[in-house]
């Protein structure tokens, strides 16, 4: 058992830098085994190559611990213990799931420790859940979904039928998309959860929702689920009655090319898609591809956007928990996605959303960009933020 | 019938002297590890008790220790009762539900006994999933440890609180040998071998299964009570019929029936995945390769083919010994 | 003591017991015969419950105890032993003794008292022991034992209970003559107030221990008397050795 | 809610689709656990393998080749797994067995991890069946009536197989009492064989047609077991009819719960099965008494 735990810090790596004056120590906290393995090697991905980007100019060294946090909520609140307490880390980046972020909520904000979520996207720990440490720089459940109710009532739109997996976030997005378009004008007509990764027939629910009668099928799935209903809804040949709209995770770049010409036509809302047109995106898919062989996602970008706050957050010095947490409250920048920000009453991340329809290109599925909705913050939601500490 | 052999014996001193000597020396990470080993240990000795002992192989224990989490969270934190309270409704409503399920399956014989337990304990998952009373796949924080500082103990400590498990384990193997040695565990023991006889004798077979089903669920709950209180957090996972899988492949890599296998085998499994973890995140397919290796082996296990290769030599040896085993005489001889 | 009234069973369009009405008094000693398949294992089974009958009733002790399931009647003085061996293969002799003769005494379903080690248990298994004649063997782990000492076990822990009625299904089958004649010794040592059902198919061993016999043929009583009128029957004669001999 | 005439047309064949996949895994776990008192649980991770398989050729050798050759490659990883494991397992105990073949899915999802990698395969499905029929006055997919009419003939051979062949009534026989069945001079070691293989090609083509239906994850195989499990256990071990019969009670509860009682969908199956054996604790239709 001592050879564990001298295993375990021997795999801590170093990226060395010539002559670094300060180290920091990083937990990176992501899924490398289970259902969310591949979710978990794509921000890695990205985050590597945005410390690479951006790293390299700072006068200190970086050493990351790396946890796998499989999918359960207690591995990953025991591998945040040991971040914590045995590794003594300065900061803490990743999580994907929000059960996850919600088992770790209290430790983290009790022991001081910041943590930049890469993915999670649980309304609640950017609203009453809240912590003056956890800065989100990914997304959150409803961010991504309220611009497209809007969009899609304006759209001419009036019914609507929602389907997504029957969890936290299936919810949270639904209820976010619902929200905004009921507010628009638009009528729900139905809603089904199904089964969590239990479901792997959608047909029964598809059929319930053409039987409804709905102008539009808004959906949230994501995964192997994804790829399973998007290939499942065009086999039913309802696209014409009942055309599929969705949250961008659905045909998110991970999957399209497993969906092929069953996405086409597909029209989602995401806060990134690879085929963005400006200057920092086209560096950012070239330096991926090239060190990837393929085209980055949502996933890597918030990876690297994760990298991106951190060094920005280093950048003005910070070197521990309490100056760092405060650095990364405080950073902006025009990344890939374009303009982005902190917004300090919630610490969640303030973005714009672009709505894509999934077209066929001259080499595979690509994303063409219909409309980006401007940023706004995500109302505070009952999120009360205390100052930090040494503030 | 289930008996201590010297080897047992032996094998049982060196365990709980290395769990000790793992408490006193380890770091923040080794002790997490232990209380994770000692905790598999009272699943896996739960289930050993029904499975070995009685034939129930169950694949609804992970989800009995899910319903003892579950039911302490959400007492202690939602219901606001006194930590101790809320541990021994628990444990009791556990044993209830298991009472239930054994009494239910216990018409059912191998691989339907095994497909009942798992449809049981599927139906719990599935319902704790989707419950948002108990906070659905997010799972549920805020559960605080037992209080002890009125005598002292701080169980927020990791080495107090991994002490604290090892002195409920050795409560739990003490309880598990009192229902092997009672009239009720040989009847059980009995009905595994024979059940029409034991019939025919006039048994009560299915009172039997269930009642000791019923006693394993109190162990379980058990462990589901520091479960909880370990991590102080919990979600569905728990009860997901895997955990029950892992179980018994603990228990068949040990020892199926020995009782001492199954917390070798616990020890064995749990340091493997961190070990094999740290250098690889395929390291199911070195366990899988393992498990087929020990089962086409033939021996039962890790302790079995230790007691089949050295426990009748060592139990001639020092049976003729006056002196009392000592844990180098055994390892020396090992 | 134990009876039965018309007892009927058949499997799809075989009859194997055909209207089976007995009556043994409290300590009576029958033998069974009959030839293969005349539907003897089959009447035990019904009678111990293994089996329901179609129609008809058993009675034990003057009770109707036709709907009680096996463990009911076998609390009530019914015991068995089984033609092929029905034993608690993994466990020693006296494990085996000791596993049944709780049964009786409650101790056997309680979590604070160990069977194994109560001095009344221990007392009905060396009583036993010394019964059937497995003294030298308590210790020895069935698997260990000759063929001849299981069966003397199969009949030994039918005898731990404590019955009242005892049901023998062919305990010399298999075994050589000598042990036939140990058998002899061992149910004239039983007590005499012991009512004895035993299918046999050794004729010395059924004549010299037999207060009354029954015949079956086909699921049906053909005789049903004393042992002297048996022996002389050409009834007998035909059916059993006819297909004695045939077999 | 509209639900007219053919909204239940639709979730009928719906039903029906989903039992005939469930069937074309189960009948080969069914009657190798008949012949042989075989619990394979490795029988998802052959799924799977089948899938991956097929999305890995049709890719290249198009959807047909795919289909027919999944199958093969699935039978000969069966063939191996005989050889080497399944064999000298014959004689031990049901629980070594239960647990060689827990090895196997632990060892087999990894390796289709390695060579594969994490991320979801998808196979597209052919031009021909891509569209959609109109039968019984509704429009559906032709890919899903494909899967009924394909379960429906290999239930239909398989039965004329048992029923009608020399290789059936050794089946039988070999199913009712193996020893008995070796007195009669039928080669039970090579019969446990065929079958054993037959199952696996079973399990290979139910994964190279449900690729194109589903993602192709690593976790597809124990995703499946599950329900596997459920419908032989509810139909009854060893018997084609309790094969059929599990897999359209699946079919139709796990359907029509869904639709019609969306809250109970996930609970729905494992009470009906707990119900069963509750009632039957061998099942609805077992090979054996």
């Amino acid at each position: 058992m001592k050879r564990a735990t001298m295993a375990t810090l021997a795999a801590a790596t170093t990226l060395a830098l010539p002559a670094a004056a300060d180290t920091v120590d990083i937990g990176i906290l992501l899924p490398f085994s289970g259902v969310y393995a591949s979710l978990g090697n794509e921000i890695e991905a990205g985050f590597a190559l945005g410390l690479e980007t951006y790293g390299n100019d700072l006068d200190v060294e970086i050493i990351l611990h790396r946890e796998d946090t499989e999918v359960t909520p207690a591995t990953g609140l025991a591998r945040t213990r040991k971040l914590i307490l045995q590794d003594d880390v300065d900061a803490i980046v990743g999580i994907v799931s929000s059960g996850v972020l919600g088992a770790v909520r209290d430790l983290v904000d009790g022991a001081g420790v910041p943590l930049i979520v890469a993915n999670a996207g649980n309304d609640a720990a950017t609203g009453e859940d809240c912590s003056p440490w956890i800065t989100r720089v990914s997304f959150s459940n409803g961010q991504v979904n309220r611009p497209m109710g809007r969009w899609m009532a304006e759209q001419g739109i009036e019914t609507v039928y929602t389907l997504a997996p029957d969890y936290a976030a299936g919810r949270q997005m639904i209820e976010g998309f619902a929200g905004a378009f009921t507010e628009a004008g638009g009528t729900i007509l139905g809603s089904d959860f199904t089964p969590f990764q239990q479901t792997q027939d959608f047909g029964p629910y598809i059929a319930q929702a053409q039987a409804s009668g709905a102008d539009a099928l808004f959906v949230f799935y994501a995964g192997g689920e994804a790829i399973s209903f998007v290939n499942q809804y065009a086999s039913f040949g309802a696209a014409e009655d009942l055309p599929l709209y969705g949250s961008g995770f659905l045909t998110s770049q991970l999957y399209v090319n497993a969906q092929g010409a069953s996405a086409e036509g597909v029209i989602t809302a995401l806060h990134y898609v690879p085929t963005l047109d400006n200057p920092e995106n086209a560096a950012f898919v070239a330096a991926f591809a090239a060190a990837n062989g393929r085209l980055p996602s949502e996933y890597a970008v918030q990876g690297y956007d994760a990298a991106r706050a951190l060094t920005e957050a280093l950048a003005t010095g910070a070197r521990d928990r309490e100056t760092l947490g405060a650095a990364l409250r405080q950073v902006s920048f025009t990344g890939p996605r374009g303009a982005l920000a902190i917004d300090p009453a919630t610490n969640n991340i303030v973005q714009p959303i672009y709505v894509y329809e999934t077209v066929t290109g001259p080499e595979g599925m690509t994303q063409e960009v219909l409309a980006a909705l401007p940023a706004e913050a995500d109302p505070v939601n009952g999120c009360v933020m205390p100052s930090l500490p040494t503030n | 019938m289930f008996r201590h052999t010297p080897l047992r014996h032996a094998v049982l001193a060196i365990l709980a002297l290395a769990a000790l000597m793992q408490a006193f020396t380890a770091g923040y990470f080794g002790l997490e590890i232990l209380i994770e080993i000692l905790i598999l240990c009272m699943l896996v000795l739960a289930l050993d008790l029904v499975a070995g002992f009685g034939g129930m192989v169950s694949l609804c224990h992970g989800a009995l220790m899910g319903v003892g989490a579950y039911a302490f969270a959400a007492l202690a934190t939602l219901a606001g009762l006194d930590p101790w309270l809320a541990a021994l409704a628990a444990v009791a409503l556990t044993a209830a539900v298991a009472w239930v399920i054994g009494a239910i399956c216990a018409r059912s014989h191998g691989i339907y006994f095994i497909m009942a337990t798992l449809a049981f304990g599927q139906m719990a998952y599935s319902y704790v999933f989707e419950s948002p009373l108990f906070g659905g796949d997010d799972g549920m924080g805020g559960i605080d440890r037992f209080d002890l500082t009125a005598i002292g103990i701080d169980l927020n400590d990791s080495r107090t609180f991994a002490l604290f498990c090892l002195a409920v384990l050795g409560a739990v193997y003490l309880f598990a040998t009192a229902i092997l040695r009672s009239g009720l565990g040989r009847s059980l023991t009995g009905v595994m071998h024979n059940e029409k006889r034991m019939k025919a004798l006039g048994l009560n077979t299915w009172r039997i299964k269930a009642d000791v089903f019923g006693l394993s669920g109190i162990i379980a709950g058990i462990a589901g009570v520091l479960a909880a209180q370990h991590i102080m957090f919990i979600s569905p996972g728990l009860l997901n019929w895997t955990v029950s899988g892992e179980a018994l492949v603990v228990v068949i890599l040990g020892g199926l029936g020995t009782l001492v296998g199954p917390l070798v085998g616990a020890v064995a499994f749990v340091v493997m995945k961190h070990q094999l973890g740290e250098v690889t995140t395929y390291w199911h397919l070195v366990v899988g390769i393992v498990l087929i290796a020990v089962v086409m082996s033939r021996a039962n296990g890790i302790f079995g083919w230790a007691e089949a290769r050295w426990g009748a030599r060592l139990d001639r040896r020092l049976a003729d010994a006056t002196r009392s085993p000592t844990p180098e005489e055994v390892t020396s001889d090992a | 003591m134990l009876e039965t009234r018309s007892l009927t069973k058949s499997f799809g369009a075989i009859h194997v017991t055909r209207s089976v009405s007995l009556r043994l008094e409290r300590g009576e000693r029958r033998v069974i015969l009959g030839p293969n398949g005349a539907g003897k294992t089959t009447l035990f089974n019904l009678l111990v419950g293994e089996l329901a009958p179609d129609s008809g009733t058993v009675h034990l002790a003057g009770e109707d105890v036709t709907a009680l399931p096996v463990a009911r009647r076998a609390r009530r003085g019914l015991s068995r032993s089984y033609q092929k061996n029905t034993l608690f293969d993994g466990l020693t002799v006296e494990e085996n003794l000791a596993l049944a003769a709780a049964v009786p005494t409650g101790h056997a379903t309680r979590l604070w008292s160990d069977s194994l080690s109560r001095p009344e248990i221990r007392e009905t298994v060396a009583e036993v022991a010394e019964q059937v004649r497995l003294v030298p063997y308590l210790h020895a782990k069935v698997s260990e034992v000759s063929y001849g000492v299981r069966r003397q076990l199969e009949v030994g822990v039918a005898l731990a209970t404590r019955p009242h009625v005892l049901l023998m299904d062919e305990p010399t089958s298999g075994v050589g003559p000598e042990m036939s004649k140990g058998f002899h010794d061992l149910l004239n040592d039983l007590p005499s107030d012991l009512t004895l059902l035993i299918i046999e198919h050794d004729m010395d061993l059924a004549f010299a221990v037999a207060d009354t016999i029954t015949v079956l043929n086909y699921g049906e009583v053909v005789f049903d008397g004393l042992p002297e009128a048996a022996r002389g029957s050409k009834l007998l004669k035909d059916i059993y050795l006819g297909s004695w001999e045939d077999a | 809610m509209t639900q007219d005439l053919s909204f239940w047309t639709l979730q009928t064949l719906n039903a029906l689709q989903l039992s005939m996949l469930l069937f074309l895994l189960s009948i080969g776990l069914t009657v190798i656990f008949g012949l042989m008192h075989f619990v394979n649980l490795a029988h998802g991770a052959l799924y799977a393998l089948g899938a991956y398989i097929a999305a890995t050729l049709a890719g290249t050798a198009g959807f047909w080749a795919a289909i027919l050759l999944a199958p093969l490659g699935v039978a000969l990883v069966g063939v191996v797994l005989y050889g080497g494991l399944i064999r000298r397992m014959r004689k031990s105990g049901p629980m070594a067995q239960v647990l060689v073949t827990f090895g196997l899915i632990f060892a087999l999802l990894d390796l289709t991890r390695i060579l594969w990698g994490d991320l979801a395969l998808a196979m597209s499905m052919p031009a021909v069946l891509s569209g959609q029929v109109d039968l019984l006055g509704v429009s559906y997919p032709a890919y899903r009536l494909f899967i009924i009419v394909l379960g429906a003939a290999i239930f239909a051979a398989l039965a004329l197989v048992l029923a009608r062949t020399q290789i059936g009534a050794m089946i039988r026989a070999g199913v009712d009492n193996d020893a008995m069945a070796a007195c009669l001079g039928i080669n039970v070691e090579r019969l446990f064989f065929v079958v054993f293989c037959v199952g696996c090609a079973l399990a290979g083509l139910a994964g190279a047609v449900a690729a194109p239906l589903l993602s192709v994850t690593p976790g597809m195989g124990l995703q499946i077991l599950i329900p596997t499990l459920i419908v032989i256990v509810i139909g009854g071990l060893g018997s084609l009819k309790g094969a059929i019969a599990g897999s359209l009670i699946y079919g139709f509860v796990q359907t029509f719960g869904a639709v019609l009682a969306p809250q109970l969908a996930s609970v729905l199956i494992y009470a009906l099965l707990a119900a069963v054996l509750v009632i039957k604790p061998v099942g609805l239709f077992p090979a054996k008494g």
